[in-house]
Order: C-alpha cells, then structure tokens, then sequence
C-alpha cells in the first residue's frame, strides 16, 4: 500500500488505537500546559521549547513504534520523549534540575533521555542529532539487531549542511530510518520563505537523497499515523529510509512559556486560525462524534492525567538537588 | 557629564554608526532583523537600514560565514552574529581555514575584512551545549584578531576598530555585561585592538582578565582592598594580538600574578597570560601566578551544579591572597539565591 | 533559448571561437603536461592535481567569461586558472615556491590567485570555497557592481554539508552564479556509487535549491560551450544561479604526475576509453576536418605555446625564493 | 629479539588487532580501503575485515562523525581516520558539543567510545590548509581525550587503549614519525592513557614535548649531551588527561625547564605545561621555562620560507641551553639540501 493510497482511502486505525492516539496527544498538551503554568515560578531554570499545537506528529509516528525502536530529537522535544513514552517524572524533574531527573540534573530540558523507553536524546543544536540517529540505524543493521529509527527535526534544521550530509549517507545505506520533519513554518521568528526556495516544501530533499518523501497535514494525528505506518514498516521490513514532513504550527514563544503575537513577526490572526486546527481538541470532537469515546471516558482521562501530572510535578520540586562532587562525575566515563 | 548607557546599547549604537558612516557595512545572523534583536544588539536596525544591509540568514553557519567572507574581499565590511558560540562552531572551516590565512596565503593579495560577534554566557540552565567559551580556540590560529571588550566604553570602541580593521576580527562577548551600563561618548570612535587597560592600578598583585572576568576580577579587588590588599586590574580586551608587555609591566610592579577568564582554565587564554609574565618578567614574580577559569567539566545545567562551576569574585580574591602569602579575611556581599542570573531582576528563559 | 534546444540543435561557435577554443585547451594540456615532465626534478615542492583530461570544462565556460567576471575553484585548479586568462609563468613560479609567484610562493599549487585576470582563488579545502564564490555574487548584487561569478568544483565537493547550504543561499538570493561541476566519476580513488545515491547524476542537486541545472559532455568542448552560454548569460541578466554538471574524467594520479591504474581502483581499459575521448585531440580532429584549422595553424600554435611553456619555466626555476623576512610579512594586512 | 617496525605499520597492527578481536570494531575514512590505505596504516585491512568493517565515506566530516557517535553508543567501537586533522575541523560540532559532553550531559547514561585518527604533518609544500595541528583545540575540552604518542610501540599500544577506552579519543599522529622504526611486540598490548614516559633521563634540564617534537626532543639532548648537558626527555604521549605528576616530578629534579610542541607556540599546549610546572614545581625552577613551537604564522608553502617555520632539534637545544645560563657550543648534524623532507630518501608528493 502506498502512503498516497493510504491517505487517498480513508483506513482509519481501530477504536483503541483512536483513543490511544487521542491520550497520547493529550497527555503531551497537559505536561506542556503544566510547565506553561509554572515557569513563572522561576524554579524550571532552563530554557524550554514548548510543543504545544506540535503533538500530532510525534503520537501517530510512536504508535507504530515498538519498545526497542529508537527515537532521536532536537530542542523541541518534549512531545517526541512522552510520546515514545519517556518517563514523565523523570522529565519533569529534570527541567527541575534535580537529582531525579533522567539526565541527573544536568542536562535540563534540552537533553533528554530514556533508554529503556527507547528515546536516546534530544540536543538543542540544530541538525546535531541527525547524524547520530543515522548511526544508531547503521550500529543496528550491521549487528543485526531489529529496530527503526525515527529523527525529529524542525525545517530549520534542513538548513543545515550535516542534515544533507546524514540524509545521503542513510540514502545511499538503505537504512532503516524514518526521518520526521515538523515544519511549523518558523524558525525562531523567522519565515520559511526568507530561508528556503519558494513554493517548495521540506518533502523536495528525499529524492536526492535516495529515498522517498511525502507531506501530510501535521495536525491530523490519523494523516500522520497512516503515514508513519508506511515509513516505519517499510524501515522495519529493510525497504530504506523515508522523509515525512508534517505541517503544523507552534502555538507558545519560541522559547518559554508565553504567547509572542505582541512581537510581531507573525500575526494573532494566523495564530488562531491555527489554534482553530487545534489537532488534541480537534480529534475530540471527531472521537465524540463517530463515537469512539464519550464524555465520561474523556472526563476519566483527564482526571487520570491530572493526578499523574500533579504528582509528577510536586515529586520534582520537593526532590533533592545533585550534590555537589555529581559537578565532577561523567567527565569520562568510569 | 557623559551619557551612561548599557553594553548591549553601546554594541547597537557601534554597528548603527557603522552603518550609517559607510554603505559597505551590513549585519548578518539568525535573529538579526527580528523583533527581539539579538538581545537588543541588533534591535530596529533593519528599521532604519533596510533588509539589504540588516538580513537574517538560514540556519547555516558554515556556508553563511563564506558567504561573507567572499563578500569582506569584495569590498564588503561584514558583521556576522552568532547568538552562542557553540554555534559558531559550525563555522570553523570558514573562518580557520580561510578566513585566517587570508591575506597570509595568497601572498597580501586578498583581505578578509570580517568581523564576528559571538555570545558567551552562563547561568539560567544554558547547559553544555549553549554556554562554552572558545576563545582559545580562536586566539591559538594565527591570521585572527580576538576581541573581548568588558566596558561598553571599549564594546563601541573595539566593535568600531574590528569592523574597520582590514583582518577577520571575533568579537566574544558576555551575555552577563550586556545589562551593565557605563559611560559611552555619542560619537564615533576607536578602541584600538591589541592594548590592554588598566582598570584599576594597584601595587601589590595583578589580576589580568577579560570581559566578564574584569569585572569579577574589580569586584574581587575590592574585597582585597576590605583587607588591605592593593590589587591592580588589567583588563586584556584584546586576545590577540596579545598586549604582552602591558602584562610584564604591571607584573614587573607588582611581583604577583592572578589571571581570571570565563572560559575553561585548562589549556585556555589564562596558560599564554601565565607564559607572557613568566618569559617577560620572571625574575620580578616573587610567588608562583594562580589561574581562575572553569573546572575541565562541560557545563552541567541544573543551578545546583552551576553553582560550583562557576567562579566568583570571591575566589578571585583567594587566588590573590594566596600569592601574597598571607591569610586574610575576605568578605563576599551577600548574593542572591540564585547564581545562575546576573541579578535578581533577572527573570528567564534567555 | 533553453539549453537542450541549444545541445539538440547543433549551434556551433563561430571558426575563430573554435580556434580560441582549441587553443586553451592546448595550452593547459601543455602546461600540465611539462608539469608532469619535470616534477621528478623535485623542484615543484607542494601537491599539484592535474587537470589533464578535464580541459574542456573550463575552456568552454570561461569563452563567456569577461576580465570582470570572477572564478573560484578548489584543488584541481590549473586548468581553471589558465582558462580564465591566469598569468601562467606566475603560476609556474608559484608551484616552484619562488617570490615571483603569485602567491609570492606562500600558496603553491593549491592557492592559486590573479585578480587582474578575474581568477580570485583557489583552495584545497572541498567545498570551502562555493560559498566564498557564493559571497562575491552577492557583494556584486548589493554593491551594484556587473558581474558573474563562476565556482568549479568537483563530484566529491558535492557531499560536504557546505555545498547545500551555498547553493540553498544562492537559490533563494538568485544570485548570479554558475556553479560548474567537473564530474570525473572518483573522489581521491573512490567511485560515485559508493558515495552518492545510485543512478543520480549531480545535476538532481540543482531543483532543491531552487535552480535550474544541466549536465552535458564534459570532453566535447562545444557541448560545454552552449550550456555555459546559457547559464552565464542567465546570471549575467538577472535570472539566478545554474547548476551545470560536466561528466570528464582525470588521466593522472589523483595526486601527483603519475599514471596511477597499477593502484587497481580503476582499469586500464577504463583510462583507454577515455583517453580515446580525450577533448583536446578529438577537437583538433574535428576543427581539421571542417576545415575550421590547419596543419599549419596547428603547428604554429604548438610552437608558440612550446615558447611561452619554456621560458615560464626557466624563469620559475631560475628566479629567486622569497626571503626569510616573507615568513612573517601578511598575517595581518598592514 | 624484539621486531621492529614501522610507526604506520605499527598502527596498523593495532587496528588489525583490534577489528580481530572485537566484532564491534570498524574503521572508517576517506580512502581507509583504498589502494594506498592512509598511508599504509589501513592498507588491505579491508581484504580481512571485509567492507562492512572497513570502509570509506562520502567527504562529509561533519556528519560521519556524528553517524560514528551514534553507532558508537549503540554498541560499536568505531575508529575514524582523517587524513589531514584541517580536514577534521569540519567536525568539530559532533565532536566537541556532542561527543566530548557524550557520558556528563545525559547523566552517565551514555557513552562514546569512538576513537578519531587525525594526522598533522609538515613539509613538501602543504602550506597553510594541509599542515595544521590543533591538539591545543581538544586538549581544552572537558570529555575529549587527547593522545599523540611518538615511538611505534605507544602507538600500537595507545591505539589499542584508545578503541577500549569508553571516552571519546582524538589520536594525533605526526606523518614524520610514520617511517621511524621502533621494537613492537606483536601481541596486543594497551599502553596507557594519561602516563607520560622519561625517554631519555637527565639531571640537568627537562624537555617536555609530544609526537614529532619528542624525537627532536631526543637529538637536541645529543646534542647538549655533546656539549656536557644532561637533559631529560619527558615525551608526554597524552594530552589531557595531562600527566602533571609526571611534569612537577622532572622539574623538580633539573629545576629548568623547555617545552617542545609541532603546533603554534602562542596559546597552544605548551603554554599549559608551562603551567603545569609553574604551579606544581615553582620554588623548584631556576630559571624561566622556554617553549618551543610554531611562531604566529600560518604555514607558508614554498620551502625557503617553511625552513624558518619549523623548529628543529637545534632550537630545541639552544633553549635548553638557555635555561642554565651557559653559553655552549651547540653542533647541528648536516641536514640534505631540503628541510622539508623528513629524510633525505623522501620524494614528493604526498
Ligand atoms: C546550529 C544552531 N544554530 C542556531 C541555533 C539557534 N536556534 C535554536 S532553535 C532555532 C530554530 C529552529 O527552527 P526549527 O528547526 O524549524 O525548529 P522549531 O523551533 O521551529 O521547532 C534556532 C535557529 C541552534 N540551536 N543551533
Ligand atoms: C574537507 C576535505 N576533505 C577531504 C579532503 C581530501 N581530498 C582532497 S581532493 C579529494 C577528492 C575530491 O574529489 P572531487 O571533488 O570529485 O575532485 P577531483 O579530485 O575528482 O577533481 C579529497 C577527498 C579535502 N581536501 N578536504
Ligand atoms: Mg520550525
Ligand atoms: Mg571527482
């Protein structure tokens, strides 16, 4: 089946995948909200780049991901992390820089990591993860060891030349990596189109690299999971590296927990109309309305969620802090 | 009475006048032209010079920084911006490679009238990736001038000089002086690169630093001075070339040496500045130099470990002591809760 | 006229084109051939890549070069800088390290350089100078100044990181830019396949930045010619950068003055066929045989060139080394 | 009978020893499987190891070196090779804020054990992008190990050390050294990270130096000896992790001191040695400490102007020389014609 035809047709997952999906990106849009609400404490003190309008496309790629297949992301990377199921505390304590957090405190917010859930770690320099994800996929074909491999990216990144450089090298490989740009249409405040040839989308930069690329509504989580479905099956089955790009939109600052239409480069307008494709509350109601959930289920996930979170969030502010001889540990590894 | 204004209105205020005095100048960089300026540095230029001179750039550090040096040797006077220096360590091949040997390599013929500004910084979680300091990397490739100006009398100045200057000229500057104001003449005019100040004279020990480690390093005399300890302050402001004999001088006075840098002690600026004073004066050093820099760590990012990585005045002041030989009391100010900001009115992320 | 209407048709160069033509041609063919001769004299201390077999590229582009026009080039650079009118006996003296070079000796073979003549630089450094090129089309463009701005390089140069992103630059700038590929099928002794996605020419390269690109005949002279014609009037009016992808091939070592097949990374008969191809004889056979030159003319030209050849080479190796004092002079322009 | 072999046959040896005995060894690099195999050092290993271990790359030093992080966090020993370390500083992002922050930026929870073979040089016109050697570079970061062994038996042995090391390696290999013969023995031995080695013992002044200087370390000490001087050769091997032990100890024993490096002198690793011993040893020294090194120039090509580039053992021993005060009568065996040969049997290109 060919992606084209997957989207062409309407094949939609089943009814547990639909609410799957749906908790998924709703989990995300709740820690994120959660850390929006209190950033202002002054106690998360490190830099954040909030996903929120961004989760569609990392929950319908992880639901064709297993545990042993291994995710790779940049700065924005909250949502890739608790997608592939990142443990959450772990992330929040982290962002905390405390002793609990999954990088002991020392990477914070931008360098996550969860080995046993398959998440190997996001950096926040731009196309910096790229290659090391390539690698991991080349390590995994030549010891024979099965897993795909999925890299985050934003379409800031494709301007970088190590991102051309990984894409041939997995390219002309056959590797079995599923590259995954979020094209949100900005970098920082900046436009596509002061940055990249007009009237041309991310998707143009597979086929000169060996491999095959399509584009697909980024806030339609079914639309990238029938996508991903594709990609990642044909990764797993040895068919070589795919480039799905995804449109979608970042709704908060840049970097931090506020809204920034006030600075200008990009309207309230275009912002809304954005907010109006919300991809959580948007499924909602299209779950709601073919009945694969219903109010209660909702109410019972959102309370479940709740809970977790504010758990979550209390355990990081009341754990300990590293010590200070940990300053000292893991230059080299022992 | 002079204007006060802050470092990062003295550096908008450098390129402005650069600008407007000569149709060759342009400034370049993520962010450049945007709504928040590269922390205010850049801010509302495009307004005045239009899109052509005042340009952001796609997220491509290497090539963009070919691109301008191809045009500093036709007759452009390019300012390149980097918010953090860890991204500019995609761009050492231009600049290393090329940009240096310039003029060198083919025999005078070409220049390479470029200069670089690249953000250093510390503090609010920047972490390993966004809080390096590389300016031993720069000052060890012969061919570059290296600037760290500490005052924004001497950010304008040297931002004026490098940008006049016919070699490729990194500027590193210190995200914590952007808010700190001081006395900057409205007109135009020159820092010269290469000579180092002293900031404050003193007879009994140097402290030689730059950029934010001058101002620990004043902040650190001061504490001595609570304790009768006359310390003088050389503020290096150029990298290369290397004031060498200001440094000799003040050492010949003193007799004692403590040198103060942000950047990672081993193997960093403050070994050449150690070096300078033991070939230039070492038979007027009558205790061994102490060097104040970071731990061989990568910077870890949570504030509790931030805390002992980072020097502070305090041990600036220990340092000095200690070539002295003597034991005194020192007393640090009392400081916030926080040392990851550079003042409490701080609020993050940045 | 588009260029395939341009290789489709047989529009031919007027007869004295044809000669000037052949006749850089020949002169770099002489030129590398008394290298080869004489460096086992190890008198030539630095590396020198030799262009023979790979004459025509340049030749057929710089034809539509004026004084103003400026040409960038990497490692293999001789024929780029003869071509472009380069003062020969200042090369010779460069690669011989003396102070009449015209690097003043600093920058042997590798750092090849005349302003007056246009040629601005050259640099062994893959890819390190198509963005350098890329930034003098764009000081033209800003400084209002006319010209056109040729960067050669190489099919390995293609897989550096730098290349996208100066030629996305340019794309998106329309900046007035030839960027000519002289694809001689190896990187050092490693094939393209190896390397580059199958069955793509480099030319695929071209559309993603937002240019158009072209490959012809790298050994036909006139092919190279029309599509150059093509390109650099294109630049020259304002139309945007070319991507234009020359298929040749190199005689000699990679490095060096030596026949290299005893190495085994490619064949004897691989080198025969080409050499069979080789763009300076089948030119000459051709030029003869329409009667666009004679015998006569043929011999006078030899003789000239042998003169020239001659002298430059006595005067590099018989003029004097620069002085210790030159060691420390332009590290920093006075 | 102990063998001898060549330094390039010796770290050949070491690869092959190491692709023998760990499946998860590979090597990779521009021409790794050529016909002429990095100047021997991988030559037919591909005929053993086969392609899938051996192999070459696209020329993208950025992106294979981050591909070889990744596999080697999943599970790889990958060795890198690049023929020119100038070739290398289009890799220093996933070098330098990827690898070398590997294991401290997510916690000890991952690590790098990737070893990179950069090879410096000098000589037959390399000129100004071909003969760079920045071993100042990654010694001044926290994470990178850093070795530049000398003799054929350290490098096999530190070879070996670095591929079992779970730290990120830079191996800095001098092309001049690579016809020097020395014992080897022929089963696989680690020769340690982090220990500098007495190559020569001496009372009277010590010569620290690394890789190519070390051996002129060794003439210039013939040389003094022939004029009564009894230097002590320390040849470092590693960078960082710096052996100051090792350093203090020989300064405290001569009380003079000469670092030798092949790079730029001026904020290069030979400033930090200075340090190592003004720090640890300084009411031991008796005169100031010397370095020598590259002067402030990029490197010039033709060979009457590298002849005044490069220090020999001459100048290693006159510094020597200088620390004691005394004026001696120094004797430099002939050189050929050439100095820019490392033996006279040499013919170019290379
Ligand atoms: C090499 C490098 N250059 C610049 C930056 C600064 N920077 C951080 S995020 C960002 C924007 C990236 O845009 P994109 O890749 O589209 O991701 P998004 O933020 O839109 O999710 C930039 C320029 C960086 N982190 N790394
Ligand atoms: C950045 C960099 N990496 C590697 C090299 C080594 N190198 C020199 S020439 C060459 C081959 C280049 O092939 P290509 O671009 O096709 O040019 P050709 O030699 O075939 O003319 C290589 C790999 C280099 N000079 N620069
Ligand atoms: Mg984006
Ligand atoms: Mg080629």
């Amino acid at each position: 089946m060919t992606p084209e035809a997957a989207i062409g047709g309407n094949a939609r997952p089943e009814v547990e995948i639909r609410q799957e999906l749906y908790r998924s990106m709703l989990r995300t849009r709740r820690v994120e909200e959660a850390i929006v609400d209190r950033y202002a404490e002054q106690e998360m003190r490190c830099p954040v780049h909030i996903c929120i309008g961004q989760e569609a496309p990392p929950t319908g790629v992880s639901a064709h991901l297993q545990k042993q297949d291994h995710v790779y992301s940049a700065h924005r990377s909250h949502g890739h992390y608790l997608a592939k199921g990142g443990d959450m505390p772990a992330m929040i304590a982290e962002i905390y820089g405390k002793a609990d957090g999954c990088a002991v405190g020392k990477g914070g917010s931008q360098h996550l990591i969860d080995l046993d859930a398959g998440f190997i770690c996001s950096a926040p320099i731009l196309a910096s993860t790229i290659s090391v994800g390539v690698g991991d996929a080349w390590a995994a074909r030549r010891r024979g060891e099965d897993r795909v491999i999925v890299i985050y990216f934003g379409d800031g990144s494709t301007e970088e030349g190590a991102f051309h450089e990984a894409m041939n090298f997995a390219g002309v490989n056959k590797l079995p990596v599923v590259f995954v740009c979020e094209n949100n249409l900005y970098s920082v405040h900046t436009l596509l189109e002061a940055r990249q040839p007009e009237n041309q989308t991310v998707r143009r930069l597979g086929p000169p690299n060996g491999m095959e690329s399509f584009d697909g509504d980024g806030n339609d989580v079914e639309e990238v999971w029938r996508l991903a479905e594709y990609a990642v099956n044909k990764a797993r089955n040895g068919g070589g590296p795919t480039l799905l790009e995804f449109h979608t939109y970042r709704w908060m600052e840049h970097c931090g927990p506020l809204d920034d239409t006030h600075l200008g480069y990009r309207s309230a307008e275009e912002l809304e109309s954005w907010k109006a494709r919300c991809p959580v509350d948007n499924y909602r109601d299209r779950l709601i309305e073919d009945g694969s959930v219903d109010q209660a289920w909702l109410d019972s996930e959102e309370s479940t969620l709740h809970k977790e979170i504010e758990a979550a969030f209390t355990a990081a502010q009341n754990g300990p802090f590293p010590n200070a001889e940990e300053l000292f540990r893991h230059v080299y590894p022992e | 009475m002079t204007r006060e204004i802050k470092y990062y209105e003295a550096l908008r205020e450098a390129q402005a006048q650069c600008l407007e005095s000569d149709r060759d100048v342009v400034v370049m960089g993520l962010g450049v032209p945007g709504p928040t300026g590269v922390f205010g540095t850049t801010k509302n230029l495009v307004d005045d010079y239009g899109p052509d001179r005042v340009f952001d750039m796609p997220s491509s550090e290497n090539a963009m920084t070919g691109m301008l040096l191809g045009a500093s040797s036709n007759g452009m006077r390019p300012i390149m911006v980097h918010m953090r220096v860890d991204f500019a360590v995609l761009s050492m091949e231009p600049l290393v490679n090329q940009a240096a040997k310039w003029h060198y390599m083919y025999g005078g013929k070409m220049r390479a009238p470029l200069t670089v500004r690249m953000i250093i910084g510390q503090g609010w979680g920047q972490g390993p990736q966004h809080s390096q300091a590389l300016q031993a990397w720069f000052a060890h490739i012969p061919g570059l001038k290296v600037i760290m100006p500490t005052t924004a009398h001497d950010a304008k100045g040297m931002l004026i000089s490098a940008v006049r200057d016919d070699a490729p000229v990194i500027s590193i500057e210190h995200r914590w002086l952007y808010g700190v104001s001081g006395a900057v003449p409205e007109e135009m005019y020159e820092t010269p690169i290469g000579k180092a100040r002293i900031m404050r004279p003193g007879k009994d020990v140097t402290i030689v630093a730059a950029s934010y480690a001058s101002l620990l390093a004043l902040r650190a005399a001061e504490m001595l001075a609570d304790a009768g300890i006359d310390a003088e302050v050389l503020d290096l402001r150029t990298i290369t070339p290397l004031d060498r004999e200001s440094i000799v001088a003040s050492v010949r006075k003193t007799g004692r040496l403590v040198v103060a840098d942000t950047g990672t002690a081993e193997f960093g600026i403050s070994a050449e500045i150690v070096c300078a004073a033991v070939e230039g004066a070492s038979e007027s050093l009558k205790s061994a130099p102490r060097r104040i820099g970071l731990p061989s760590v990568p910077t870890p990012t949570s504030p509790a470990l931030s805390e002992h990585f980072y020097p502070r005045a305090i041990h600036i002041a220990e340092a000095a002591a200690a070539t002295l030989g003597t034991k005194v009391q020192l007393t640090e100010p009392a400081t916030g809760k926080w040392h990851d900001v550079p003042d409490p009115s701080f609020t993050g992320p940045y």
